[in-house]
Protein backbone atom coordinates (compact mmCIF):
# COMPACT_ATOMS: atom_id res chain seq x y z
CA UNK A 1 0.00 0.00 0.00
CA UNK A 2 3.13 2.01 0.30
CA UNK A 3 3.51 2.64 -3.47
CA UNK A 4 0.22 3.66 -5.36
CA UNK A 5 -0.43 0.51 -7.31
CA UNK A 6 -2.14 1.59 -9.98
CA UNK A 7 1.01 3.69 -11.55
CA UNK A 8 3.14 0.12 -11.88
CA UNK A 9 -0.60 -1.93 -13.12
CA UNK A 10 -0.46 0.62 -17.10
CA UNK A 11 0.92 -2.09 -18.67
CA UNK A 12 1.72 -0.61 -22.28
CA UNK A 13 1.14 -4.71 -23.46
CA UNK A 14 -2.00 -4.64 -21.54
CA UNK A 15 -2.98 -1.30 -23.91
CA UNK A 16 -2.14 -2.42 -26.76
CA UNK A 17 -3.68 -5.93 -26.09
CA UNK A 18 -7.14 -4.28 -24.77
CA UNK A 19 -6.72 -1.51 -27.92
CA UNK A 20 -6.85 -4.30 -30.11
CA UNK A 21 -9.84 -6.24 -28.51
CA UNK A 22 -11.70 -2.94 -28.87
CA UNK A 23 -11.24 -2.62 -32.36
CA UNK A 24 -11.89 -6.68 -32.88
CA UNK A 25 -15.19 -6.26 -30.31
CA UNK A 26 -16.09 -2.84 -32.39
CA UNK A 27 -15.71 -4.95 -35.87
CA UNK A 28 -18.14 -7.89 -34.97
CA UNK A 29 -20.72 -5.33 -33.75
CA UNK A 30 -20.40 -3.26 -36.54
CA UNK A 31 -20.88 -6.95 -39.17
CA UNK A 32 -23.74 -8.39 -37.34
CA UNK A 33 -25.22 -4.40 -37.14
CA UNK A 34 -24.78 -3.99 -40.58
CA UNK A 35 -26.00 -7.39 -42.16
CA UNK A 36 -29.15 -6.74 -39.89
CA UNK A 37 -29.91 -3.46 -41.25
CA UNK A 38 -28.66 -3.90 -45.18
CA UNK A 39 -28.99 -7.59 -45.86
CA UNK A 40 -32.89 -8.34 -45.67
CA UNK A 41 -32.81 -12.07 -46.54
CA UNK A 42 -30.11 -14.78 -48.97
CA UNK A 43 -32.50 -15.16 -51.60
CA UNK A 44 -29.43 -14.25 -53.67
CA UNK A 45 -25.91 -15.69 -53.25
CA UNK A 46 -24.39 -12.36 -54.19
CA UNK A 47 -24.84 -9.13 -52.95
CA UNK A 48 -27.39 -6.58 -54.75
CA UNK A 49 -26.45 -3.28 -55.85
CA UNK A 50 -28.53 -1.76 -53.05
CA UNK A 51 -26.98 -3.92 -50.44
CA UNK A 52 -23.33 -2.78 -51.41
CA UNK A 53 -23.74 0.99 -51.02
CA UNK A 54 -25.98 0.15 -47.91
CA UNK A 55 -23.35 -1.87 -46.36
CA UNK A 56 -21.34 1.25 -47.64
CA UNK A 57 -23.20 3.50 -46.29
CA UNK A 58 -23.43 2.00 -42.93
CA UNK A 59 -19.66 1.45 -42.03
CA UNK A 60 -19.66 5.29 -42.66
CA UNK A 61 -21.90 6.02 -40.18
CA UNK A 62 -20.95 3.50 -38.14
CA UNK A 63 -17.68 5.20 -37.35
CA UNK A 64 -19.24 8.28 -37.42
CA UNK A 65 -21.48 7.33 -34.76
CA UNK A 66 -18.73 5.73 -33.01
CA UNK A 67 -16.44 8.57 -32.97
CA UNK A 68 -19.80 11.15 -31.72
CA UNK A 69 -20.47 8.45 -28.88
CA UNK A 70 -17.09 9.13 -27.85
CA UNK A 71 -17.13 12.74 -27.80
CA UNK A 72 -20.38 12.79 -25.85
CA UNK A 73 -19.11 10.60 -23.38
CA UNK A 74 -15.92 12.31 -22.67
CA UNK A 75 -17.89 15.45 -22.43
CA UNK A 76 -20.54 14.19 -20.11
CA UNK A 77 -17.78 12.32 -17.73
CA UNK A 78 -16.48 16.06 -17.39
CA UNK A 79 -19.88 17.70 -16.97
CA UNK A 80 -20.42 15.23 -14.32
CA UNK A 81 -16.90 15.49 -12.07
CA UNK A 82 -17.06 19.15 -12.31
CA UNK A 83 -21.14 19.37 -10.70
CA UNK A 84 -21.73 16.70 -7.83
CA UNK A 85 -24.74 14.80 -8.99
CA UNK A 86 -27.54 16.31 -7.36
CA UNK A 87 -30.93 14.86 -8.82
CA UNK A 88 -31.88 11.81 -6.48
CA UNK A 89 -34.44 8.94 -6.79
CA UNK A 90 -38.06 9.69 -6.09
CA UNK B 1 -16.45 -3.47 -8.20
CA UNK B 2 -13.50 -3.40 -5.67
CA UNK B 3 -15.83 -2.84 -2.99
CA UNK B 4 -17.89 -5.60 -3.86
CA UNK B 5 -15.51 -8.55 -3.23
CA UNK B 6 -14.36 -10.13 -0.29
CA UNK B 7 -10.44 -10.78 -0.85
CA UNK B 8 -9.83 -10.48 2.75
CA UNK B 9 -9.15 -13.75 2.76
CA UNK B 10 -6.20 -13.63 0.01
CA UNK B 11 -3.02 -12.95 0.66
CA UNK B 12 -1.05 -9.83 -0.04
CA UNK B 13 0.24 -11.52 -3.23
CA UNK B 14 -3.22 -13.00 -4.30
CA UNK B 15 -4.49 -9.87 -3.77
CA UNK B 16 -1.93 -8.00 -5.80
CA UNK B 17 -3.34 -10.49 -8.74
CA UNK B 18 -6.51 -10.19 -8.18
CA UNK B 19 -6.50 -6.09 -8.01
CA UNK B 20 -4.58 -6.48 -11.47
CA UNK B 21 -7.19 -8.71 -13.02
CA UNK B 22 -9.42 -6.26 -12.03
CA UNK B 23 -7.89 -3.73 -13.58
CA UNK B 24 -7.47 -5.48 -16.76
CA UNK B 25 -11.32 -6.29 -16.47
CA UNK B 26 -12.23 -2.80 -15.63
CA UNK B 27 -10.49 -1.24 -18.96
CA UNK B 28 -12.25 -4.17 -20.78
CA UNK B 29 -15.19 -3.07 -19.27
CA UNK B 30 -15.03 0.43 -20.11
CA UNK B 31 -14.22 -0.93 -23.68
CA UNK B 32 -17.42 -3.32 -23.67
CA UNK B 33 -19.89 -0.19 -22.11
CA UNK B 34 -18.37 2.07 -25.17
CA UNK B 35 -18.94 0.08 -27.86
CA UNK B 36 -22.11 -1.60 -26.26
CA UNK B 37 -23.45 1.70 -26.28
CA UNK B 38 -22.76 2.65 -30.01
CA UNK B 39 -24.55 0.04 -30.76
CA UNK B 40 -27.44 0.80 -28.91
CA UNK B 41 -27.78 4.18 -30.02
CA UNK B 42 -26.95 3.34 -33.63
CA UNK B 43 -29.72 0.72 -34.01
CA UNK B 44 -32.10 2.94 -32.18
CA UNK B 45 -31.07 6.24 -34.06
CA UNK B 46 -29.85 5.34 -37.53
CA UNK B 47 -33.16 3.95 -39.92
CA UNK B 48 -31.75 4.09 -43.48
CA UNK B 49 -28.70 4.23 -45.45
CA UNK B 50 -29.88 6.82 -48.19
CA UNK B 51 -26.84 8.75 -47.69
CA UNK B 52 -23.37 8.14 -45.90
CA UNK B 53 -23.40 11.12 -43.83
CA UNK B 54 -25.27 11.10 -40.12
CA UNK B 55 -28.30 13.85 -40.56
CA UNK B 56 -29.36 16.10 -38.29
CA UNK B 57 -32.47 14.54 -36.98
CA UNK B 58 -29.37 11.46 -36.32
CA UNK B 59 -27.33 13.23 -34.66
CA UNK B 60 -29.82 15.02 -32.95
CA UNK B 61 -30.88 11.43 -31.72
CA UNK B 62 -27.46 9.51 -30.83
CA UNK B 63 -27.07 12.79 -28.25
CA UNK B 64 -29.78 12.40 -26.35
CA UNK B 65 -29.50 9.05 -26.47
CA UNK B 66 -25.95 8.65 -24.92
CA UNK B 67 -27.27 11.60 -21.95
CA UNK B 68 -30.03 9.30 -21.41
CA UNK B 69 -27.61 6.25 -21.16
CA UNK B 70 -25.29 7.81 -18.89
CA UNK B 71 -28.65 8.73 -16.54
CA UNK B 72 -29.88 5.21 -16.69
CA UNK B 73 -26.02 3.77 -15.90
CA UNK B 74 -25.73 5.95 -13.31
CA UNK B 75 -28.88 4.92 -11.82
CA UNK B 76 -29.06 1.71 -12.32
CA UNK B 77 -25.10 1.34 -11.28
CA UNK B 78 -26.40 3.18 -7.77
CA UNK B 79 -29.18 0.74 -7.15
CA UNK B 80 -27.17 -2.26 -8.21
CA UNK B 81 -24.30 -1.73 -5.78
CA UNK B 82 -27.08 -0.64 -3.00
CA UNK B 83 -29.01 -4.34 -3.84
CA UNK B 84 -25.28 -6.21 -3.58
CA UNK B 85 -24.20 -4.90 -0.58
CA UNK B 86 -27.46 -5.82 0.87
CA UNK B 87 -26.96 -9.32 -0.19
CA UNK B 88 -23.16 -9.67 0.85
CA UNK B 89 -24.42 -7.90 3.96
CA UNK B 90 -24.43 -11.08 6.47
CA UNK B 91 -20.41 -11.15 7.00
CA UNK B 92 -17.96 -14.27 5.34
CA UNK B 93 -15.44 -15.76 6.86
CA UNK C 1 -2.33 -38.57 -12.36
CA UNK C 2 -0.82 -39.99 -9.10
CA UNK C 3 -2.21 -36.75 -6.84
CA UNK C 4 -5.22 -35.62 -7.97
CA UNK C 5 -5.39 -32.77 -10.01
CA UNK C 6 -7.89 -30.94 -8.94
CA UNK C 7 -7.12 -30.70 -5.34
CA UNK C 8 -3.84 -28.51 -6.19
CA UNK C 9 -6.37 -26.43 -8.92
CA UNK C 10 -8.57 -24.94 -7.07
CA UNK C 11 -6.70 -21.41 -7.10
CA UNK C 12 -8.07 -19.02 -5.14
CA UNK C 13 -6.84 -16.13 -7.24
CA UNK C 14 -8.77 -17.74 -10.04
CA UNK C 15 -11.85 -18.25 -8.01
CA UNK C 16 -11.91 -14.64 -6.83
CA UNK C 17 -11.51 -13.54 -10.52
CA UNK C 18 -14.33 -15.77 -11.44
CA UNK C 19 -16.53 -14.45 -9.08
CA UNK C 20 -15.89 -10.70 -10.53
CA UNK C 21 -16.68 -11.90 -13.77
CA UNK C 22 -19.56 -13.45 -12.71
CA UNK C 23 -20.77 -10.34 -11.26
CA UNK C 24 -20.05 -8.20 -13.96
CA UNK C 25 -21.86 -10.50 -16.63
CA UNK C 26 -24.77 -10.37 -14.12
CA UNK C 27 -24.35 -6.37 -14.45
CA UNK C 28 -24.61 -6.63 -18.06
CA UNK C 29 -27.08 -7.92 -18.39
CA UNK C 30 -29.37 -6.79 -16.40
CA UNK C 31 -28.35 -3.46 -18.04
CA UNK C 32 -29.02 -4.82 -21.08
CA UNK C 33 -32.45 -6.24 -20.05
CA UNK C 34 -33.80 -3.12 -17.71
CA UNK C 35 -32.84 -0.75 -20.78
CA UNK C 36 -35.23 -2.51 -23.13
CA UNK C 37 -37.99 -3.23 -20.70
CA UNK C 38 -38.12 0.56 -19.33
CA UNK C 39 -36.41 2.74 -22.02
CA UNK C 40 -38.72 2.34 -24.85
CA UNK C 41 -37.14 4.94 -26.93
CA UNK C 42 -34.86 8.26 -26.71
CA UNK C 43 -36.79 11.47 -27.62
CA UNK C 44 -36.09 12.95 -24.49
CA UNK C 45 -32.56 12.70 -23.31
CA UNK C 46 -33.05 12.79 -19.93
CA UNK C 47 -35.00 9.66 -17.62
CA UNK C 48 -38.78 10.36 -17.06
CA UNK C 49 -40.13 9.67 -13.92
CA UNK C 50 -41.67 6.17 -15.24
CA UNK C 51 -38.57 4.94 -16.72
CA UNK C 52 -36.62 5.56 -13.13
CA UNK C 53 -38.92 3.88 -10.80
CA UNK C 54 -39.07 1.13 -14.04
CA UNK C 55 -35.35 0.98 -13.22
CA UNK C 56 -35.16 0.48 -9.74
CA UNK C 57 -38.17 -2.17 -9.66
CA UNK C 58 -36.11 -3.98 -12.73
CA UNK C 59 -33.17 -3.77 -10.72
CA UNK C 60 -34.60 -5.06 -7.67
CA UNK C 61 -36.76 -7.87 -9.35
CA UNK C 62 -33.33 -9.00 -11.40
CA UNK C 63 -31.72 -9.54 -7.94
CA UNK C 64 -34.82 -11.30 -6.85
CA UNK C 65 -34.91 -13.64 -9.94
CA UNK C 66 -31.12 -14.32 -9.69
CA UNK C 67 -31.37 -15.67 -6.17
CA UNK C 68 -34.24 -17.72 -7.06
CA UNK C 69 -32.83 -19.32 -9.98
CA UNK C 70 -29.98 -20.19 -7.25
CA UNK C 71 -32.22 -21.48 -4.81
CA UNK C 72 -33.83 -23.75 -7.84
CA UNK C 73 -30.97 -24.99 -9.48
CA UNK C 74 -29.47 -25.62 -6.59
CA UNK C 75 -32.20 -28.01 -6.00
CA UNK C 76 -32.87 -29.25 -8.78
CA UNK C 77 -29.37 -30.51 -8.81
CA UNK C 78 -29.51 -32.24 -5.58
CA UNK C 79 -32.67 -33.94 -6.83
CA UNK C 80 -31.16 -35.29 -10.09
CA UNK C 81 -28.42 -36.84 -8.23
CA UNK C 82 -30.32 -38.61 -6.08
CA UNK C 83 -32.30 -40.21 -8.83
CA UNK C 84 -30.81 -41.80 -11.80
CA UNK C 85 -32.24 -40.08 -14.89
CA UNK C 86 -35.17 -42.14 -15.86
CA UNK C 87 -36.50 -40.93 -19.26
CA UNK C 88 -35.30 -41.59 -22.69
CA UNK C 89 -35.94 -39.69 -26.06
CA UNK C 90 -38.96 -40.98 -28.28
CA UNK D 1 -16.27 -31.93 -22.00
CA UNK D 2 -12.74 -33.45 -21.47
CA UNK D 3 -13.96 -36.67 -22.56
CA UNK D 4 -14.54 -34.70 -25.98
CA UNK D 5 -10.93 -33.79 -26.50
CA UNK D 6 -8.17 -35.22 -28.22
CA UNK D 7 -4.88 -34.70 -25.96
CA UNK D 8 -3.12 -37.92 -26.60
CA UNK D 9 -0.55 -36.20 -29.08
CA UNK D 10 0.24 -33.70 -25.54
CA UNK D 11 3.00 -34.49 -23.46
CA UNK D 12 1.92 -34.38 -19.48
CA UNK D 13 2.99 -31.06 -18.81
CA UNK D 14 0.98 -29.83 -21.51
CA UNK D 15 -2.15 -32.03 -20.88
CA UNK D 16 -1.99 -30.37 -17.24
CA UNK D 17 -1.93 -27.01 -18.88
CA UNK D 18 -4.80 -27.85 -20.84
CA UNK D 19 -7.07 -29.19 -18.23
CA UNK D 20 -6.57 -25.86 -15.65
CA UNK D 21 -7.66 -24.26 -18.55
CA UNK D 22 -10.36 -26.27 -18.98
CA UNK D 23 -11.23 -26.42 -15.35
CA UNK D 24 -11.13 -22.61 -15.11
CA UNK D 25 -13.39 -22.52 -18.24
CA UNK D 26 -16.34 -24.64 -16.83
CA UNK D 27 -16.20 -22.70 -13.57
CA UNK D 28 -16.81 -19.92 -16.36
CA UNK D 29 -19.49 -21.92 -18.33
CA UNK D 30 -21.64 -22.46 -15.52
CA UNK D 31 -21.23 -18.72 -14.23
CA UNK D 32 -22.47 -17.75 -17.99
CA UNK D 33 -24.85 -20.94 -17.93
CA UNK D 34 -26.21 -19.53 -14.54
CA UNK D 35 -26.91 -15.70 -15.82
CA UNK D 36 -27.93 -16.56 -18.75
CA UNK D 37 -30.43 -18.39 -17.47
CA UNK D 38 -31.53 -15.69 -15.27
CA UNK D 39 -31.74 -13.41 -17.91
CA UNK D 40 -33.63 -15.92 -20.24
CA UNK D 41 -36.67 -16.49 -17.30
CA UNK D 42 -36.50 -13.20 -16.54
CA UNK D 43 -37.28 -11.94 -20.02
CA UNK D 44 -39.94 -14.88 -20.19
CA UNK D 45 -41.26 -14.23 -16.91
CA UNK D 46 -41.53 -10.57 -15.95
CA UNK D 47 -43.31 -8.27 -17.80
CA UNK D 48 -44.53 -5.06 -15.92
CA UNK D 49 -43.10 -3.11 -13.43
CA UNK D 50 -45.85 -2.14 -10.93
CA UNK D 51 -44.06 -3.23 -7.98
CA UNK D 52 -40.80 -3.75 -6.49
CA UNK D 53 -41.79 -7.38 -5.36
CA UNK D 54 -42.41 -10.34 -7.72
CA UNK D 55 -45.73 -11.68 -7.80
CA UNK D 56 -46.90 -15.31 -6.76
CA UNK D 57 -47.88 -15.96 -10.79
CA UNK D 58 -44.20 -14.78 -11.41
CA UNK D 59 -42.25 -16.79 -9.26
CA UNK D 60 -44.44 -19.93 -10.43
CA UNK D 61 -43.63 -19.13 -13.93
CA UNK D 62 -39.75 -18.88 -12.81
CA UNK D 63 -39.75 -21.94 -11.27
CA UNK D 64 -41.48 -23.91 -14.34
CA UNK D 65 -38.47 -21.99 -16.40
CA UNK D 66 -36.17 -23.06 -13.98
CA UNK D 67 -37.30 -26.72 -14.32
CA UNK D 68 -37.66 -26.93 -17.90
CA UNK D 69 -34.55 -25.47 -18.66
CA UNK D 70 -32.81 -28.46 -16.45
CA UNK D 71 -34.59 -30.71 -18.23
CA UNK D 72 -34.14 -28.77 -22.09
CA UNK D 73 -30.30 -28.24 -20.85
CA UNK D 74 -29.83 -32.21 -20.44
CA UNK D 75 -31.52 -33.31 -22.96
CA UNK D 76 -29.31 -31.24 -25.48
CA UNK D 77 -25.97 -31.92 -23.63
CA UNK D 78 -26.42 -35.57 -24.46
CA UNK D 79 -27.49 -35.38 -27.83
CA UNK D 80 -24.66 -32.69 -28.68
CA UNK D 81 -22.11 -35.61 -27.16
CA UNK D 82 -23.38 -38.12 -29.02
CA UNK D 83 -23.41 -36.38 -32.55
CA UNK D 84 -19.97 -34.97 -31.45
CA UNK D 85 -18.58 -38.27 -30.53
CA UNK D 86 -19.98 -39.82 -33.70
CA UNK D 87 -18.05 -37.00 -35.60
CA UNK D 88 -15.38 -37.37 -34.01
CA UNK D 89 -14.75 -41.21 -34.48
CA UNK D 90 -12.68 -40.84 -37.52
CA UNK D 91 -9.57 -41.46 -35.34
CA UNK D 92 -7.17 -38.45 -35.58
CA UNK D 93 -3.22 -38.90 -34.09
CA UNK E 1 12.85 -11.39 -37.70
CA UNK E 2 15.47 -13.31 -38.78
CA UNK E 3 13.55 -16.35 -37.33
CA UNK E 4 10.14 -16.66 -39.16
CA UNK E 5 7.70 -16.07 -35.82
CA UNK E 6 4.88 -17.65 -36.90
CA UNK E 7 6.25 -21.10 -36.80
CA UNK E 8 7.27 -21.00 -32.89
CA UNK E 9 3.59 -19.60 -32.30
CA UNK E 10 1.94 -22.50 -32.86
CA UNK E 11 1.69 -23.41 -29.10
CA UNK E 12 -0.39 -27.08 -28.90
CA UNK E 13 -1.27 -26.18 -25.68
CA UNK E 14 -3.33 -22.79 -27.22
CA UNK E 15 -4.43 -24.71 -30.34
CA UNK E 16 -6.45 -27.39 -27.91
CA UNK E 17 -7.60 -24.53 -24.78
CA UNK E 18 -8.96 -22.99 -28.81
CA UNK E 19 -10.24 -25.28 -29.73
CA UNK E 20 -12.44 -26.55 -26.63
CA UNK E 21 -13.08 -23.01 -26.44
CA UNK E 22 -14.74 -23.08 -30.19
CA UNK E 23 -16.84 -26.41 -28.68
CA UNK E 24 -18.14 -24.54 -25.93
CA UNK E 25 -19.52 -21.22 -28.01
CA UNK E 26 -20.60 -23.76 -30.61
CA UNK E 27 -22.67 -25.16 -27.43
CA UNK E 28 -23.88 -22.14 -25.87
CA UNK E 29 -25.00 -20.68 -29.40
CA UNK E 30 -26.85 -23.69 -30.22
CA UNK E 31 -28.22 -24.01 -26.32
CA UNK E 32 -29.65 -20.78 -27.39
CA UNK E 33 -31.11 -20.91 -31.08
CA UNK E 34 -32.94 -24.45 -30.34
CA UNK E 35 -34.46 -22.81 -26.91
CA UNK E 36 -35.79 -19.94 -29.35
CA UNK E 37 -36.80 -22.06 -31.87
CA UNK E 38 -38.07 -25.19 -29.90
CA UNK E 39 -39.66 -23.99 -26.29
CA UNK E 40 -42.50 -21.04 -27.23
CA UNK E 41 -43.00 -20.73 -23.50
CA UNK E 42 -42.98 -22.02 -19.96
CA UNK E 43 -46.40 -22.83 -19.36
CA UNK E 44 -45.61 -26.08 -17.90
CA UNK E 45 -42.67 -27.08 -16.09
CA UNK E 46 -41.76 -30.06 -18.04
CA UNK E 47 -40.62 -31.02 -21.99
CA UNK E 48 -43.79 -31.54 -24.06
CA UNK E 49 -43.18 -34.20 -26.60
CA UNK E 50 -43.08 -32.03 -29.62
CA UNK E 51 -40.41 -30.03 -27.60
CA UNK E 52 -38.80 -33.02 -26.81
CA UNK E 53 -38.19 -34.09 -30.80
CA UNK E 54 -37.77 -30.97 -32.19
CA UNK E 55 -34.60 -30.70 -29.58
CA UNK E 56 -33.57 -33.46 -31.12
CA UNK E 57 -33.74 -32.23 -34.58
CA UNK E 58 -32.64 -28.87 -33.50
CA UNK E 59 -29.49 -30.58 -32.53
CA UNK E 60 -29.20 -32.59 -35.36
CA UNK E 61 -29.51 -30.15 -38.07
CA UNK E 62 -27.28 -27.77 -36.16
CA UNK E 63 -24.57 -30.37 -36.41
CA UNK E 64 -25.27 -30.81 -39.97
CA UNK E 65 -25.55 -27.30 -41.04
CA UNK E 66 -22.45 -26.26 -38.82
CA UNK E 67 -20.42 -28.93 -40.90
CA UNK E 68 -21.63 -27.36 -44.45
CA UNK E 69 -20.71 -24.05 -43.40
CA UNK E 70 -17.28 -24.95 -42.33
CA UNK E 71 -16.98 -27.10 -45.88
CA UNK E 72 -18.68 -24.38 -48.00
CA UNK E 73 -16.01 -21.71 -46.10
CA UNK E 74 -13.21 -23.54 -47.51
CA UNK E 75 -14.26 -24.61 -50.56
CA UNK E 76 -14.76 -20.25 -51.08
CA UNK E 77 -11.47 -19.50 -49.10
CA UNK E 78 -9.89 -21.47 -51.91
CA UNK E 79 -11.67 -19.88 -54.76
CA UNK E 80 -10.65 -16.56 -53.11
CA UNK E 81 -7.29 -17.25 -53.00
CA UNK E 82 -6.78 -18.49 -56.67
CA UNK E 83 -8.69 -15.52 -58.88
CA UNK E 84 -7.94 -12.34 -57.61
CA UNK E 85 -10.92 -10.26 -56.01
CA UNK E 86 -12.59 -8.63 -59.31
CA UNK E 87 -15.09 -6.73 -58.81
CA UNK E 88 -15.02 -3.40 -57.38
CA UNK E 89 -17.48 -1.09 -55.64
CA UNK E 90 -20.31 1.13 -57.40
CA UNK F 1 -5.64 -6.09 -38.33
CA UNK F 2 -1.84 -6.30 -37.38
CA UNK F 3 -1.66 -3.11 -39.29
CA UNK F 4 -4.54 -0.90 -37.79
CA UNK F 5 -2.04 -1.15 -34.50
CA UNK F 6 0.44 1.19 -33.51
CA UNK F 7 3.10 -0.48 -31.76
CA UNK F 8 5.84 1.73 -32.44
CA UNK F 9 6.40 2.73 -29.05
CA UNK F 10 6.66 -0.68 -27.71
CA UNK F 11 10.34 -3.38 -27.44
CA UNK F 12 11.07 -5.77 -28.94
CA UNK F 13 9.64 -8.16 -26.31
CA UNK F 14 6.95 -6.05 -26.10
CA UNK F 15 6.02 -6.25 -29.15
CA UNK F 16 6.39 -9.80 -29.36
CA UNK F 17 4.38 -10.13 -26.64
CA UNK F 18 1.49 -8.16 -28.35
CA UNK F 19 1.86 -10.46 -31.56
CA UNK F 20 1.25 -13.56 -29.72
CA UNK F 21 -1.25 -12.59 -28.30
CA UNK F 22 -3.10 -10.97 -31.59
CA UNK F 23 -2.29 -14.63 -32.98
CA UNK F 24 -4.37 -15.75 -30.23
CA UNK F 25 -6.78 -13.48 -31.01
CA UNK F 26 -7.21 -14.33 -34.36
CA UNK F 27 -7.63 -17.99 -34.31
CA UNK F 28 -10.84 -17.04 -31.63
CA UNK F 29 -12.00 -14.37 -33.65
CA UNK F 30 -12.17 -17.11 -37.04
CA UNK F 31 -13.91 -19.48 -34.89
CA UNK F 32 -16.53 -16.81 -33.55
CA UNK F 33 -17.06 -15.78 -37.40
CA UNK F 34 -17.68 -19.11 -38.17
CA UNK F 35 -19.48 -20.35 -35.26
CA UNK F 36 -21.54 -17.13 -35.89
CA UNK F 37 -21.95 -17.55 -39.11
CA UNK F 38 -23.77 -20.92 -38.60
CA UNK F 39 -25.78 -19.20 -36.01
CA UNK F 40 -26.76 -16.60 -38.74
CA UNK F 41 -27.38 -19.04 -41.54
CA UNK F 42 -29.22 -21.78 -39.33
CA UNK F 43 -31.70 -19.07 -38.21
CA UNK F 44 -32.11 -17.79 -41.55
CA UNK F 45 -32.45 -20.94 -43.22
CA UNK F 46 -34.00 -23.64 -41.10
CA UNK F 47 -37.76 -22.99 -40.25
CA UNK F 48 -38.87 -25.90 -39.10
CA UNK F 49 -37.88 -29.32 -37.40
CA UNK F 50 -40.55 -31.82 -39.07
CA UNK F 51 -37.68 -34.13 -39.95
CA UNK F 52 -34.08 -34.64 -38.65
CA UNK F 53 -32.27 -34.28 -42.08
CA UNK F 54 -31.59 -31.03 -43.96
CA UNK F 55 -33.91 -31.06 -46.88
CA UNK F 56 -32.75 -29.22 -50.24
CA UNK F 57 -33.90 -26.00 -49.72
CA UNK F 58 -32.45 -25.71 -46.65
CA UNK F 59 -28.80 -26.72 -48.06
CA UNK F 60 -29.38 -24.24 -50.76
CA UNK F 61 -30.00 -21.94 -48.64
CA UNK F 62 -27.32 -22.33 -46.39
CA UNK F 63 -24.95 -22.22 -49.66
CA UNK F 64 -26.32 -18.87 -50.60
CA UNK F 65 -26.03 -17.60 -46.85
CA UNK F 66 -22.09 -18.73 -46.53
CA UNK F 67 -21.74 -17.42 -50.07
CA UNK F 68 -23.43 -14.02 -49.50
CA UNK F 69 -21.79 -13.71 -46.24
CA UNK F 70 -18.52 -14.29 -47.08
CA UNK F 71 -18.94 -11.36 -50.36
CA UNK F 72 -20.16 -9.20 -47.34
CA UNK F 73 -17.56 -9.87 -45.23
CA UNK F 74 -14.59 -9.03 -47.62
CA UNK F 75 -16.92 -5.62 -48.63
CA UNK F 76 -17.11 -4.63 -44.82
CA UNK F 77 -13.81 -6.02 -43.62
CA UNK F 78 -11.92 -3.34 -46.27
CA UNK F 79 -14.22 -0.18 -45.95
CA UNK F 80 -13.35 -1.05 -42.29
CA UNK F 81 -10.08 -1.01 -42.96
CA UNK F 82 -10.47 2.52 -45.08
CA UNK F 83 -12.47 4.46 -42.21
CA UNK F 84 -9.75 2.84 -39.52
CA UNK F 85 -6.45 4.30 -41.47
CA UNK F 86 -8.04 7.49 -42.26
CA UNK F 87 -9.33 7.77 -38.64
CA UNK F 88 -5.61 6.81 -37.56
CA UNK F 89 -3.70 9.10 -39.93
CA UNK F 90 -2.89 11.86 -37.70
CA UNK F 91 0.32 10.82 -36.48
CA UNK F 92 0.33 9.00 -32.74
CA UNK F 93 3.81 8.87 -31.04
Amino acid sequence: MNAPPNAEQIDPVMVAVTEMQGLADLFSRMQNVCWSKCIPNVREGILAMGEMSCVDRCVSKYFDVHKMVGEKLQEQMQKAQMQQPGATPS
Amino acid sequence: MQNMLDVEHLNEGQKQQVLGKLNDMQMQDSLNTYNGLVERCFNECITHFRAKDLEKAETGCIERCVTKFMAFSQRIGTRFQEKNMQQATPPSQ
